[in-house]
């Protein structure tokens, strides 16, 4: 049975230590622009903890919200492109081909959640950091659009590992490097086309919400809603 | 044109082949044998231990084969050898259970950053210029050793000074047989994210002088008086994900976790109740509680060491009533009502406390009302509790004395006269006061070792650095103090070879041991750092190891691929407490330097969530992941109420200038909701004046203008207890990740 | 000074004076003529090192960021887009319409479509990250295995654009084949030679100009639905996109009529100016400024019939995030570019073309530069503010444009300026023949005047065959 | 065939030149053989109207109708060509296809206009007799090419209307 990767995010774990974007700066070789760049608003992150506040002083509250692409089964970013470097993969990925991206950056405004990111410049590193490259991640050259892909690295490599092992993969056995990462285990991933992986149970938690669902894009990242504490939960 | 190659050929054949194509052409390179068994483009995992903060997290770092330009004895040339790719968490370890905090992970770059030493330096130019030549490792070491003997035969060895971050495990052991044995003090600990207040607190209430542990997972509710607990403070990862199981890992019970800080951290970000009392009477807000408790029965009256300690304890604490903490604390009584009774009615209950409560002249007050609150709400040693994590029979506990505090012993004077210094891990010329003058004081001695991996503000002073390995390049040996509830030794081999020509610490220091001879030599017999953690580890095969094998070349090998050893019994309760000299203490107002009339803002300085005390600043990847609170990447900022702003008629985004009465400092200016309207708070860390290409010259460093006091009691410095001045100067520019901070905004805050 | 219509004709019905007036700036280039070449070529060579530095150092060098990822480029490109809408659009409907002021209009108008087409369709090349490869978007078969993604709307733009391209500048060029035929008799030398070949052995059979007049009939009906087409999928580039703002079916109509609008207007600039330099005074008469005012004002009122028909519409629908980006247009830091927006497009023009009184020359000339300038900020605020308050507050943003971007343009305007200047001194910009062909249509159905006319000695011994030609006619009897 | 000399003569107007040819027809000339050449179209008068064409834009359908063919094909088969993941995605929706094939068969429109045009002006015959510049100013030209012989009463006709205004016999 085909996979359908999906991902939970469970507002009411995170606690926004940004393990997971740096997990995903080191996985997936995502260049570092530097000052200048960054107060442009170029700084790249494929996983970004939005931070909200609710309230005024004394009586304030804060939301963290990790965003990455939610991987949508009905993306705006894909049938915007003309050359096809965003695509729908058969697993249900919202792909992005870096050798076929002409830069028009149509796909960065369809998004409604702008988790596109954009080369301006060739990326550097300063040796010997370049050492630090993952060999499974192709760098992106100037002009070419990037997005999470959710590790699709990891994911193949997973598959591979099983088909040796000739087995079935394991349920959470593919995981992202943000996943991995995280402490209080707000991220959890998996196959939705399996009912029994502990994505599909928390996306069919009553918290679980999608992201601007309202939009109509059929996101494979389900958010589970804070709960509020209250006195008689216990 | 050679980035563009770079990229070209990196594409084609994968990033760590790429480069010794572009670097020059590949005849002239000298090119070293490669390292054994090495399968292309196939990944390994090897064990390592995280070294970045206390916490002392396992790691599991992926080493794939690459070709990489090294120095060996002196040549450069290219090599195949296993590189480190990523750092992840180590599955098995107590601590961390696979996960790892952005530091740990970040603490990649350490291993390739451009700037570090790459061969051991010798001062050129006059102290400070920064200006050093190579030396070869066997002169500088020779110079070493004359030093030390010269002092032995003046009989001067105690004019020998150690200096370093926390040091534990062998490492620790290393260091305190060669200072023992050479008849020098004991190391002097200088590490800004070690908490000697509560640790002296510890040992007063629970006769323990380390940082407690916490079992989140089961408990009920939680009161964190300023501890950053999920973001930097004790062991992170540790509490991150049991707080991810208070939360939500018992299904119907979701526990209450109340925050109590006047600038709201990235923990109390997260907290269901927040509350701001008046700075530095956290220890009234939670004496309190107990009072509520106490008076109406809510739990048996506990009458311990912990609370013997509290002046009026046994009488009901009757100067506590919640009528009279509001007026100390501006936290209204129905309020302190209710937060006793919930915090009784939905135990087990614990009571943090961290960071800058306990840097008020009266931190120690603080510390221990907390410590009283947690016996009165019986959660010392319970499950869902506070907790010590339990020591591995083979190591010494290592008590902490203010004697080894870095501060204590320069504000006593005690630092002068000394001969030779031994800096390791340390930069207290950036993380201190410019009042105390470190600077100065260093100059004053005549010889300055340094061990660091980077030419810092301290280790510019240097007279002679002796590069130590990275610790992915190194054997690592650690100890955790806390964030488990098993006995914990982790342990592991270097995960690479060296890139640069340097050598560990450990074996530069046996090094000079042997050459030195006599005691030095004696205490110190092992050949190298490996042969004496193999000696360390022999005695835990017996303990109750998770099923030891007992062939101990089996038992060290199976520790090494382990990541360490730990122990299968899990938790212990805290030791009953040992008595130590009679204190009890009751409520002083904190004490604060500057009038409130012309210096009206508390300055809370707080560790950085990237880049902690300073020590990560040179790592770009911390540089520029974004602060979860504020969305800052590379700089500084000082946070600020919007209200407070209007009235100064200043906005984010302008440079004030923050002066207290001991200096000053320029810094763009950052509105933020979640800050008390009389605090002025500012991330440590930055300011650097040389700490590599990315942290050099990069923001501003608010420990510069803290004002010279002191915790009492303790002697430790009261970091939060400046008063300064805040005005507009000019215009800057942050680098803000995010756009909006409200998720539904106004029409008026879209403007 | 304004002339008469009979006055007009009066001059016209003389071949010779038609023919020398008309032919003179194509004839002799001054002194200023080189200054103003040279000058707007600087311009021009500047907007293409800008460019050129773009593309060595990496398109990072203009403003756009995250997440505003189109700026001035693509403002450029859908303004210059409309623009192009003035001539074929509008000479093709007063062709349809055969409004006899359209005669000495349609060329100028014409050729403003043709260069403003070529400058917009640089744009989209421009602002790629890796221009290099924009032929990717073309459908062929390639070594990729891959053809153009027909589901985005860029796909479509360059069918579209293409089609209009191709189909304007035969419109353009039809009519000027007899036109450089008379240049070829009139002229001698190197231009005979050369207005020869352009001439394409153009003789003026009757057989010719019949067919011409048919292809020219044929073109005019075809070519209205595609610049319709055009800019309605120009506005599908937006539409198309879940963007606050953007995605609304307003769009479509709303482009069309303020290209129409921007290019009527560039169109009165471009003719006052002829008229000045090329002292075209009595073939560019009043009549013409006075009809294109009034269509003027007509658009003028039509787009801010939509401009608030889409506002109040958002206004009431009240979604978060499309009044986020209401208001800062309307309120926030945008709200003086729109306001002056709102002046340039309606404010100011309405006034003056309004008023007979004020609906002079200059009148309508001040107009039609405010409205320029207003319809290129109409662009811009469509396109920045609605990008820079996406669906998630925290991924907001802002843009500044770089000196890069400025440059190019700027240069942009000089590039159209040139073009026209050398077009003008090439071609005669005004259509020789259709003139005469009005004039006599004119004469002919005032016979007094022709009375007038025939009196001439030159042709005075023929009076004869004169009542028979008209007898002839009047027997022929052709309406 | 032996070809005789293209005789012309200038009018000064498109009256003159309807007269001269009406006289040419009645003086027995074939009107497939006379030449009107003006600087401007005479669609008022009687003498080439039967060079008008009936089938120029029926051509121009046909070719509209090919183009829109091309264009639907272009869309539909280039989706089978190259059998590109996209995990279900439809790749061109009637919709799309319908814009695409608007476009060229717009485009297609427009060429042929300009093919018809261009092949039955005709135009690309450079030098071709008879012509004269005089035409420029606003002269009207009849002549005839006689396909064989050529009647003396044609010769008269050009003689009686010749107004040594230029034109004239050649050779």
């Amino acid at each position: 049975m085909a996979h359908r990767w999906g991902m939970a995010v469970d507002l009411d774990r995170c606690t926004g230590c940004e393990a997971c974007v740096v997990a995903c700066r080191a996985e997936n070789n995502i260049p570092s622009v530097g000052e200048d760049q960054a107060q442009k608003g170029r700084a790249i992150h494929w996983i970004r903890v939005e931070r909200y506040y609710e309230g005024e002083f004394p009586d304030v509250r804060v939301k963290f919200q990790p965003v990455l692409c939610q991987q949508c089964n009905n993306a705006p970013c894909e049938p915007v492109c003309p050359t096809y470097a965003s695509y729908h993969t058969d697993e249900g990925l919202n792909g992005q081909v870096y050798n076929r991206c002409i830069g028009t950056r149509y796909c960065a405004n369809a998004c409604s959640y702008t988790v596109r990111f954009f080369n301006f410049f060739n990326p550097a590193w300063d040796k010997p950091l370049h050492l630090q490259l993952n060999p499974d991640v192709s760098l992106r050259q100037v002009g070419i659009m990037e997005k999470c892909t959710f590790c699709v690295q990891r994911i193949k490599s997973a598959e591979i590992r099983a088909k040796e092992e000739k087995r079935e993969l394991r349920d959470g056995e593919p995981a992202p490097a943000c996943v991995q990462s995280c402490p209080p285990r707000a991220l959890v991933f998996g196959d939705l086309n399996d009912p029994e992986s502990e994505v599909s149970r928390l996306a069919r938690s009553r918290r679980g919400v999608k992201l601007l669902g309202e939009l109509g894009t059929q996101p494979n990242v389900t958010y589970l809603q804070r709960n509020e504490w209250n006195d008689n939960n216990t | 044109m050679e980035r563009r190659d770079f990229l070209k050929v990196s594409v084609l054949t994968g990033a760590t082949a790429a480069l010794s194509g572009c670097e020059k052409p590949a005849h002239t390179l000298v090119r070293f044998i490669p390292e054994e068994d090495l399968i292309p483009s196939v990944a390994t995992w090897k064990p390592s231990v995280c070294t970045l903060c206390p916490a002392g997290c396992g790691l599991m770092v992926r080493v794939l084969p690459g070709e990489a330009e090294v120095v060996r004895n002196g040549k450069l040339g290219t090599i195949q050898m296993g590189l480190a790719k990523k750092l992840e968490g180590n599955p098995n370890h107590p601590v961390n259970w696979g996960k790892l905090c952005a530091r740990g992970q970040a603490g990649l770059q350490i291993t390739y950053h451009p700037d570090r030493v790459r061969s051991p330096l010798k001062r050129s130019g006059p102290r400070g210029s920064g200006s050093f030549q190579p030396v070869t490792w066997e002169e500088s070491i020779r110079e070493v050793v004359s030093k030390l003997q010269e002092l032995q035969s003046q009989n001067q060895s105690e004019s020998l000074r150690f200096v370093s971050a926390c040091l534990r495990g062998q490492r620790h052991e290393l260091v305190r047989k060669f200072l023992s044995a050479f008849g020098a003090p004991a190391a002097m600990v200088f590490d800004p994210l070690d908490e000697p207040v509560l640790r002296q607190a510890n040992l007063l209430s629970f006769g323990q002088a380390d940082m407690p542990s916490f079992d989140l997972a089961h408990t009920g509710y939680v009161i964190s008086f300023g501890a950053d607990f999920l973001g930097t403070w004790n062991s992170p990862v540790a509490q991150s994900i049991a707080y991810g199981e208070m939360r939500q890992g018992r299904p119907g019970n979701r526990a209450k976790f109340v925050q109590v800080e006047q600038r709201m951290s990235q923990t109390g970000a997260n907290a269901d109740e927040w509350i701001a009392p008046r700075a530095g009477t956290e220890g009234a807000m939670a004496l309190g509680l107990a009072h509520v408790i106490l008076k109406e029965k809510l739990r048996p009256a506990a009458d311990n060491k912990a609370t013997r300690l509290i002046a009026g304890w046994s009488q009901g604490l009757a100067e506590y009533s919640p009528e009279q903490v509001e007026r100390k604390t501006g936290v209204p009584a129905q309020r302190i009502q209710r937060l006793a009774h919930e915090m009784a009615a939905h135990l087990p209950a614990v009571a943090i406390i961290g960071g800058l409560p306990l840097a008020h002249t009266n931190g120690l007050f603080n510390a221990l009302a907390v410590n009283a609150l947690n016996t009165l709400l019986g959660s010392v040693g319970m499950p869902g509790g506070l907790f010590f994590t339990p020591q591995p029979p083979s190591e010494n506990a290592g008590s902490w004395s203010s004697e080894s505090d870095f501060a204590s012993v320069l504000l006593a004077g005690k630092l002068d006269g000394t001969k030779v210094l031994l800096l390791h891990n340390a930069n207290p010329v950036f993380a201190t006061p410019a009042v105390w003058k470190v600077r100065e004081t260093l100059d004053r001695i005549p010889f300055i070792v340094s061990f660091g991996s980077f030419v810092d503000e301290t280790s510019q002073l240097a007279d002679l650095i002796l590069p130590d390995h990275s610790p992915l390049e190194s054997w690592l040996h650690d100890v955790p103090k806390s964030g488990t509830n098993q006995a914990v030794v982790s342990l592991a081999a270097p995960a690479m070879l060296p890139l640069h020509d340097t050598r560990a610490m450990p074996d530069t220091l046996l090094e000079i041991a042997h050459q030195i001879g006599g005691e030095a030599a004696k205490a110190l017999p092992w050949e190298n750092f490996q042969e004496m953690l193999q000696a360390s580890m022999a005695p835990l095969r017996t303990a109750d190891g998770i099923n030891p094998p007992p062939d101990p070349e089996k038992f060290w090998s199976k520790v090494q691929e382990q990541g360490g050893w730990w122990s299968d019994k899990v938790r212990q309760a805290a030791r009953s407490a040992i008595p130590q000299k009679q204190l009890v203490t009751e409520f002083a107002p904190p004490q604060f330097d500057g009038e409130e009339s012309s210096f009206p803002f508390h300055f809370q300085p707080y560790v950085s969530q990237a880049v902690l005390d300073g020590s990560l600043a040179h790592l770009p990847w911390m540089q520029e992941m974004p602060d979860a609170l504020s969305t800052v990447m590379w700089g500084t900022w000082v946070e600020i109420n919007p209200k407070t702003a209007q009235k100064l008629a200043i906005e984010q985004d302008d440079l004030v200038e923050v002066r207290s009465q001991h200096g000053k400092l320029l810094a763009p200016l950052l509105v933020s909701p979640g800050i008390a309207f009389d605090v002025v708070a500012m991330p440590m860390g930055q300011g650097h004046e040389s700490f590599g290409r990315y942290a050099s010259g990069r923001g501003a460093n608010p420990m510069t203008i803290l004002a010279p006091m002191q915790v009492a009691e303790t002697g430790s410095l009261a970091w939060a207890s400046t008063r300064v001045q805040v005005s507009k100067v000019g215009k800057a520019k942050l680098a803000l990740f995010s756009g909006g901070l409200f998720e539904r905004p106004s029409e008026l805050q879209q403007r | 000074m304004t002339t008469t219509p009979d006055q007009i004709k009066h001059d016209l019905i003389n071949h010779d004076v038609i023919n020398h007036d008309l032919l003179r700036p194509v004839g002799q280039a001054s002194a200023r003529f080189f200054l103003v070449v040279a000058m707007l070529g600087l311009v021009v060579l500047a907007g293409f090192s800008a460019w050129g530095y773009q593309l060595y150092s990496g398109i990072g060098v203009a403003g756009i960021r995250r997440p505003v990822f189109w700026g001035f480029y693509i403002t450029n490109f859908v303004f210059w887009i409309g623009i192009s809408h003035a001539g074929t659009l509008i000479s093709a409907i007063l062709r349809l319409a055969n409004a006899g002021w359209r005669r000495p209009v349609t060329r100028c108008a014409e050729v403003i479509t043709v260069f403003a087409l070529c400058i917009g369709a640089m744009f989209p090349v421009i602002h790629l990250g890796r221009p290099w490869v924009a032929f990717w978007l073309v459908p062929y078969p390639n070594e990729r295995g891959l053809w153009p993604n027909y589901r985005s709307p860029l796909v479509w733009d360059f069918f579209a654009i293409n089609t209009y391209l191709i189909g304007s500048i035969t419109f353009l060029i039809l009519p000027i084949i007899p036109d450089f035929a008379l240049c070829r008799d009139k002229f001698s030398g190197w231009r005979k030679t050369f207005y020869g070949l352009l001439a394409l052995g153009w003789r003026g059979t009757q057989r010719q100009w019949h067919r011409l007049e048919t292809a020219m009939h044929i073109m005019a009906i075809v070519i209205i639905p595609v610049a319709v087409s055009v800019h309605t999928i120009v506005s599908w580039d937006f539409a198309m996109t879940p963007v606050p703002m953007w995605h609304s079916t307003i769009f479509a109509p709303y482009f069309v009529a303020g290209a129409i609008f921007s290019g009527i207007a560039a169109l009165i600039v471009a003719m006052v100016f002829l008229r000045r330099f090329l002292h075209l005074e009595e073939y560019l008469p009043s009549v013409c400024f006075e009809n294109l005012g009034k269509l003027l004002l007509l658009m003028s009122l039509l787009w801010v019939y939509f401009v608030f028909a889409e506002r109040l519409t958002i206004w009431y629908g009240n979604q978060p995030a499309e009044v986020a980006v209401l208001w800062l247009t309307q309120k926030g830091p945008y709200r003086y570019l729109f306001w002056i927006m709102v002046a340039c497009n309606f404010g100011i023009p309405f006034p003056l073309l309004a008023i007979k009184k004020l609906r002079t020359i200059t009148g309508t000339c001040i107009a039609s530069i405010t409205v320029v300038v207003g319809m290129w900020l109409e662009r811009y605020l469509i396109i920045v503010p609605s990008l820079s308050r996406k669906f998630l507050p925290y991924a907001w943003g802002t843009y500044r444009p770089t000196w890069v971007e400025i440059t190019i343009t700027a240069a942009t305007f000089a590039g159209m300026a040139l073009l026209y200047v050398m077009f003008a001194k090439l071609v005669p910009i005004i259509s020789i023949w259709e003139l005469k062909v009005g004039m006599r249509e004119a004469s002919e159905s005032m016979p007094s005047v022709v009375a007038v006319s025939k009196a001439r000695p030159t042709v005075s011994e023929r009076s004869e065959h004169e009542t028979v030609g008209f007898k002839n006619s009047h027997r022929v009897g052709k309406p | 065939m032996s070809r005789v000399a293209s005789l012309y003569t200038m009018c000064p107007d498109a009256a003159a030149a309807e007269r001269t040819v009406d006289a040419l027809l009645s003086a027995g000339a074939r009107r497939e053989d006379i030449t009107v050449i003006s600087s401007e179209p005479f669609d008022r008068y009687e003498f080439g109207q039967h060079e008008k064409s009936r089938f120029m834009p029926w051509l121009v359908v046909l070719g509209a109708i090919l183009g829109g063919t091309a264009g639907f094909l272009l869309v539909s088969l280039t989706t089978e060509s190259y059998p590109i993941v996209t995990g279900g995605m439809p790749i061109t929706p009637g919709w799309i296809t319908g814009i695409i094939t608007y476009e060229l068969t717009m485009l297609a429109a427009i060429l042929t206009t300009l093919l018809v045009l261009l092949l039955t002006a005709p135009l690309f015959r450079w030098k071709q007799e008879p012509y004269d510049v005089q035409v420029a100013d606003g002269k009207v030209l009849v002549g005839i090419n006689p396909q064989g012989d050529l009647p003396d009463k044609v010769k008269e006709v050009l003689k009686v209307c010749e107004d040594g205004a230029g034109g004239g016999i050649e050779r």
